[in-house]
């Protein structure tokens, strides 16, 4: 289990062999790479910058990944979320896991994703070509994603 | 206590934390918001839309009616977007 | 689109830039990899060995691939398929697919496995430490997975 | 017509492909196993589970009773289990 907050970028390759290393045991490797559109709600962007909550971030994002090792038999998982400047086409954030099973790392791999996206504490700023500096709106999509992994 | 801002709610307020004593009726957060719409306009303004604005104590999500009790450090920012 | 059915290993890193490029629309991008695990039915192996139908795969293939174009957004797409002898620890399979939304890209790619696990021609035959190779059974499981995709 | 062999169908009947010439009263799978049920011990063999054996009419998966009609290429082997 391993999770980042940065700046730097990660490349994709390097993180799923730090995970499967010399092991045989593993059967299903997912991962998930969000990265920057050059559009939002239709508009071009040159930039977006993303800020977090230092300390909340990485207490929520263990919290969570523990949460997936207990729901799916899962041998391994990485997650990197950068913050800072971003241009388009960079790398937002990366999810790797690990599983004998494809189904486990397929489904684990979205858990982790849709919380990501409704609870941990990041907040994007876009800028577009013209006009001002904006905070993107929260998607009530992105909430209603995340009960779905709800426990009768 | 210790209150910190991110984001659009960083912005408006103008710092990004800040020590505050409030006073004792100040038992929860909502009451904390109140009492800080009290200390100048761009308060009032960041916390305007009540609904838009989370809280956390001590760096876990909580309601607007939950109790501060030994808070230590407490946050408002608006919903999420990372991902 | 690119579809590949060989002997030789892949690079999940280098398949990944050779769909993205230098594309800024892209959002989210999922990879799925298969590998040969080294226990089968609890008992260990030392070798798999896979055999294909040339021809009517990569038909296949080229025709489930176009499915799914058509029923999600996807801005581009890779399956690789391994065939010979793989050994423990070994990729047998890649999927990758790019959208601007995350759950197309994961429901693209978990829709080609399933399909790649119940439908594409190939069949894997187990050397165990002990005892006799043995052509491995088809998992009624794989099957039923496919249906989930059924419409109406 | 062309006939191809996989995994242990192919193993069982000892050949990957032959060229056969069905007699014209054979005009689908179903008959088509039958006839080279009769060719020899491997073949019936092979055949056995015939539930477990799947055929592919040019390069597409078919069940038994389809129609032959002008298949060039007719394929026999067991469910797959790629992946």
């Amino acid at each position: 289990m391993s999770i980042r907050v940065q700046t730097a970028d990660f490349d994709i390759g390097q993180e799923i062999e730090a995970l499967r290393q010399e092991r045989t045991d593993i059967g299903a490797i997912v991962t998930f790479t969000g990265t920057v559109r050059d559009m939002a709600k239709g508009a071009p962007i040159t930039s977006m910058s993303l800020e977090h909550y230092p300390g909340m971030t990485e207490k929520q994002l263990e919290e969570i990944m523990a949460q997936a090792h207990e729901r799916w038999p899962l041998q391994g998982s990485t997650i990197i979320h950068r913050h800072g400047e971003l241009r388009p086409g960079d790398n937002i954030v990366l999810v790797v896991t690990l599983s004998s099973h494809r189904q486990a790392a397929f489904e684990a791999a979205e858990f982790l994703m849709d919380f990501l996206k409704s609870k941990a504490p990041f907040w994007k700023k876009e800028t577009p070509v013209e006009g001002e500096a904006h905070w993107v709106d929260a998607r009530e999509g992105d909430k209603d994603a995340l009960t779905r992994w709800d426990k009768g | 206590m210790k209150l910190l801002y991110f984001a659009w709610v960083r912005e408006k307020i103008g710092k990004t934390q800040e020590e505050v004593t409030p006073p004792d009726a100040v038992t929860t957060i909502s009451e904390l918001i109140t009492w800080l719409e009290t200390r100048g306009p761009e308060y009032s303004e960041a916390f305007q839309a009540k609904s838009s604005i989370n809280a956390a104590i001590d760096q876990t999500h909580v309601s607007h009616d939950t109790k501060l009790d030994q808070a230590r450090e407490i946050a408002f920012f608006p919903p999420v977007t990372g991902g």
